[in-house]
């Protein structure tokens, strides 16, 4: 049986079932909620070995039907929010014990997950856009979730600009529909290449591209930018972020942004739309990324609300991942995904650390902390490694990306733009070094005498985090080979296969229309990149 | 909770009552139609179904939110909601288990042409559908018209049937 | 023309959702931009003397369906968009319901002044 | 012919959508916003679309039941205008912008009423009226597209309608902190 659609129908049927659960039996919906998180977790590690393939829902070959696309860019996204996940599932049970309607988060947040995978696996873009739709309704309400004042606040604007974000997004599919008859992806991307498509930015300039075309781009680039929260954008991530329980603070900041902002924005434009390097796409997406990576920094800088700074140096972070991939180099576009790879960890790492905090002492003000070192080593020592890795210290996994999206400006030369990453690199040194200072070192006061360590299943998935913070730096090694950084990319099974599958737009074309290949469980040719 | 007692008194009388009860039925009877023949005719599971809300409305309409409560209390709407939703996901898996490794299979057979046991699990879908769309609008509608609270008010006035624990 | 229409609509939609102050107008402004998006599908969908995309009559009758019949992809997309578009109105409503009961205002200036 | 009345129409539409977003009072601009729902079920009618019209006629009655019953109360009559500050001219700008590239934009669509096969010969939904009746044993192409071809995506729609509601119940909780686990230095 191939399990590519279970990555999808697990966890909806998880929401469908879970509000059944009797009342009293509140120990099931958590066990529940990590078994199911575990199971997509396992497929997800073990999809990285699989195949390369489409799958056809219904029996019906794309474009006739809607079909799941499995290559290397979706295999990454799927093994990043299914190891996040988990362990960020392993800090509900504990936290949400303080907040009533434990079913109806758990099936919002099941729900939510499968959007996300949804949207990573589609094939279709108006399924895309269902999907998308799935995951920011469930995030809009889990924002909302403690329905005090600046929650519903916070909620409502969000729900205001993704709607509007959304509507965007459907009205350039139905312009592409009206120009082209088709919203299979791969369909699309076939026929944009017959008709010229955008293809870099010299044909902009002639005038040759199609305004229809370019009007559904930025369309793309509004919509998805809106929900990537990238800056002329971004107004709703930073109150909308630290208002969530903070489980999904760690979601929304770690995974949501990701998923249905930057990943559904390059495959947009990159296997249907077209990017090509110093083109007119691609100049936008760096100039965006580069945009909001000063401000994001910049505004995060003056913050003293735990996770509103948080919230603030995420909008940061995703501009490192969008110039990465705007630069649409090889090792660009691997790094930027390396980095949103890096960031989801570390994010979501410190977010749960601020949450496990807020968690004893009830407070967000970095002002009011102090000390805390000494009574919650672990939170501290765990938000230590986090802040080095978001500051991009070695030998963390945030420096090597950070150092491939500069190698990478360099190559291109791009020198303003490395310039700018090494910059923003520095104040979010300083940025971070301030959470430290006043939080977790620096004498202990008197009011947090009696508070204790988190719980064991809070601390748990904090280490296991941690873990990965230090353990996905060895991602890194593979690509330095001998023979330069490009040859260590080609022969890259993980970073290098999604970095080839996202610009290889034929080979994603003739992936999404082979027609359904009958599943080999032992098939251990995992290297396929299409070409 | 005073307002709301007054407020079905208002909507009560022989009259309204009466012809209620005859309208109601004729729109479920209609919703049930357009839900059987979605294969065939206009309509559907989701059409089929907000009509079939729309019969409950009415109801509410007529004699105030008490009686729907009492006729479809909020938990059974919500547990109708999930059981309609997960049957539909359960014809989408059957894919999955009878025709080896498709979701969203039509397994059933496809039966005569422009028949109403017809288009395999189309028609089925729909009832799953339209038994979810139903829960749903239901549970929607009585969400929203018990929020008639003043504002201000403490969250005591909120209904206590969707309380959980 | 038909189609400059549905863009006018959705800007309308769109400055509505920008600039009005009320929560339940904001909503409404909403709700005109996702119907916009759904007229210019159906549109885009018509045929000239087309007929409904429902097949009714015998086998022979077939081939006079096929070259008459509307487009029916763009009208399947459309209900799921209504859809959509009654469960995002929904949520929005509750919130915006809720956000009352907190504030007693559906003024969103007053109630970010109130938020402080 | 046709044509001229869905324009007529579609003005009719959009003056109510000014109506319903700039009038003052909010029993007027939802009943505003019913009429532009049913002149918009009548479009789609004329469009040879019986399905959507359906469910957007049917749609349109609940959602304004829902929407005057839990919206309009007597505390609020009238409400507030728009935004008057440099935030209104920004946003005028941005959506005009907007509306020109649009307008160049839609300037490529081929004519309406357009057979479908004329602007792409290979689209999928030829073969979906071609061969709908046949492969999916339902009479209505809609249906057969919605819950067969692209059924996956009707799950999809299902899961948001599902996920709404779950959603909004869950923000009507009467209590949604425990009290009593607040305090930071409880285990």
């Amino acid at each position: 049986m191939d399990v590519l659609p279970l990555m999808v129908a697990l966890p909806m049927a998880g929401g469908f079932l879970l509000p059944l659960v009797p009342k009293k039996r509140s120990l099931v919906t958590d066990v529940v909620a990590v078994a199911l998180a575990l199971a997509l977790a396992v497929i997800a590690l073990s999809l990285i070995g699989s195949p390369d393939r489409a799958y056809h829902m219904g029996g019906w070959t794309a474009p006739i039907g809607i079909n799941l696309v499995l290559d290397g860019t979706s295999k990454l996204m799927l093994a990043v929010i299914a190891v996040v996940t988990f362990s960020v599932v392993l800090y509900c049970p504990t936290y949400m014990t303080r907040f009533t309607g434990k079913r109806k988060f758990y099936s919002l947040f099941l729900m939510m997950i499968a959007g996300m995978n949804g949207v990573v696996l589609t094939g279709d873009l108006f399924n895309l856009f269902v999907f998308l739709e799935i995951a920011s309704i469930a995030s809009y309400a889990l924002v909302a979730f403690g329905c005090e004042r600046d929650e519903l606040e916070a909620s409502f604007r969000y729900l205001v600009l993704g709607s509007v974000a959304s509507y965007f997004l459907l009205f350039g599919i139905a312009l592409l529909y009206a120009k082209l008859g088709t919203v299979n992806m791969a369909h699309l991307s076939q026929k944009i290449a017959e008709v010229g498509g955008l293809a870099g930015g010299d044909v902009v300039a002639a005038g040759k591209a199609s305004p229809l075309l370019v009007f559904a781009t930025v369309l793309f680039i509004c919509g998805l930018g809106l929900k990537a929260a990238l800056v002329p954008f971004h107004a709703w991530l930073p109150d909308a972020h630290p208002s969530a329980p903070t489980p999904i603070s760690a979601m929304l900041s770690g995974l949501l942004i990701k998923a249905i902002g930057v990943y559904a924005l390059a495959r947009v434009l990159f296997s249907v739309i077209g990017v090509h390097e110093g083109g007119a796409v691609s100049t936008v997406l760096m100039g965006l990324g580069a945009v909001s990576m000063i401000l994001g920094v910049l505004l995060a800088v003056a913050q003293w609300d735990y996770k509103r700074l948080l919230a603030y140096h995420s909008i940061s972070q995703i501009g490192y991942v969008v110039l990465g991939i705007g630069l649409a180099t090889p090792l660009g576009v691997a790094a930027g995904l390396f980095h949103l790879l890096n960031h989801a960890v570390f994010k979501s790492l410190l977010f749960l650390n601020a949450g496990a905090v807020e968690y004893r002492t009830g407070t967000r003000e970095l002002g009011e902390m102090g000390g805390l070192n000494k009574k919650m080593p672990v939170t501290g020592a765990t938000s230590f490694l986090a802040s080095m890795s978001i500051a991009g210290i070695p030998p963390f996994n945030g420096f090597f990306s950070k150092l491939l999206i500069i190698v990478a400006c360099f190559q291109a030369g791009r020198w303003g733009y490395a310039l700018i990453a090494v910059v923003v690199s520095v104040l979010t040194l300083a940025s971070f070094l301030k959470v430290q200072k006043y939080a977790f070192f620096g004498p202990l006061k008197e009011k947090w005498q009696n508070i204790r360590e988190v719980p064991v299943l809070m601390a748990a998935s904090m280490v296991l985090l941690a873990v990965l913070c230090l353990a996905t730096s060895v991602l890194a090694f593979k690509l330095f080979d001998k023979d330069g950084l490009e040859q260590g990319l080609r022969n890259d099974r993980f970073l290098g296969a999604a970095q080839r599958s996202l610009t290889d737009r034929e080979g994603y074309v003739t992936r999404a229309l082979s027609p359904a290949v009958e599943f080999k469980p032992t098939s251990t040719d995992g290297t396929d990149d299409g070409t | 909770m005073k307002n709301l007692a007054a407020e079905e008194r208002e909507g009560m009388s022989v009259i309204v009552g009466t012809v209620t009860h005859w309208v109601c039925a004729f729109i479920i009877l209609y919703g049930l139609y357009i839900v059987a023949y979605g294969h065939l005719t206009p309509g559907g599971g989701f059409a089929g179904g907000v009509i079939l809300a729309c019969g409950f409305m009415i109801l509410m309409l007529a004699f105030g939110k008490r009686r729907l409560v009492s006729m479809l209390p909020i938990s059974r709407a919500a547990m109708l909601d999930c059981v309609g939703a997960f049957l539909f996901w359960l014809l989408a898996f059957g894919g999955m288990l009878f025709v080896g490794n498709v979701f969203f299979k039509n397994f059933l057979p496809h039966g005569g042409r422009l028949r109403l046991w017809s288009a395999g699990i189309i028609p089925l879908c729909n009832v799953a559908i339209a038994l979810k769309v139903t829960a749903s609008l239901v549970l929607a509608l009585v969400a929203l018209s018990v929020l008639r609270v003043k504002a201000g008010g403490s969250d005591e006035e909120f209904i206590t049937d969707i309380d959980e624990e | 023309m038909v189609y400059l229409l549905c863009l006018v609509l959705f800007a309308i939609g769109l400055y509505g959702v920008l600039t009005q102050r009320n929560l339940i107008k904001i909503i409404i402004s909403l709700a005109v931009a996702e119907s916009a998006i759904n007229i210019f599908l159906v549109l885009l969908g018509y045929r000239v003397n087309g007929t409904a995309p429902i097949e009714e009559g015998t086998l022979e009758q077939h081939a006079a369906f096929v070259n008459a019949s509307v487009d029916p992809l763009p009208q399947a997309m459309v209900l799921t968009a209504i859809v959509i578009g009654v469960g995002v109105l929904a949520l929005s409503m509750v919130i915006a319901m809720r956000l009352y009961h907190r504030y007693g205002t559906y003024d969103i200036t007053k109630i970010r002044k109130l938020r402080g | 012919m046709l044509m001229n009345l869905i324009v007529v129409l579609l003005m009719f539409v959009a003056i109510g959508a000014i109506i319903a977003i700039w009038t003052r009072d909010l029993l007027s601009a939802l009943i505003a916003m019913g009429v532009v729902g049913f002149t918009r079920t009548v479009v789609f009618v004329l469009l040879r679309a019986p399905d959507v019209a359906i469910t957007q006629v049917v749609v349109e009655v609940l959602l304004l039941v829902i929407l005057i019953r839990s919206a309009v109360r007597r505390e609020v009559h009238t409400v507030e205008g728009g935004r008057k500050s440099a935030g209104a001219a920004l946003a005028a700008a941005l959506v005009v912008v907007m509306l020109v590239l649009g307008v160049i934009a839609v300037r490529e669509l081929r004519p309406f009423g357009e057979p479908l096969e004329q602007r792409a010969w290979d689209a999928p939904a030829l073969t979906y009226i071609d061969k709908g009746t046949e492969q999916t044993g339902a009479g209505n192409i809609v249906t057969a597209v919605l819950l067969d071809y692209r059924g996956y995506d009707t799950l999809g729609e299902a899961t948001v309608l599902f996920t709404a509601v779950v959603g909004a119940i869950a923000l009507l909780r009467r209590k949604s902190r425990r009290s009593g686990v607040e305090a930071p230095d409880e285990g």
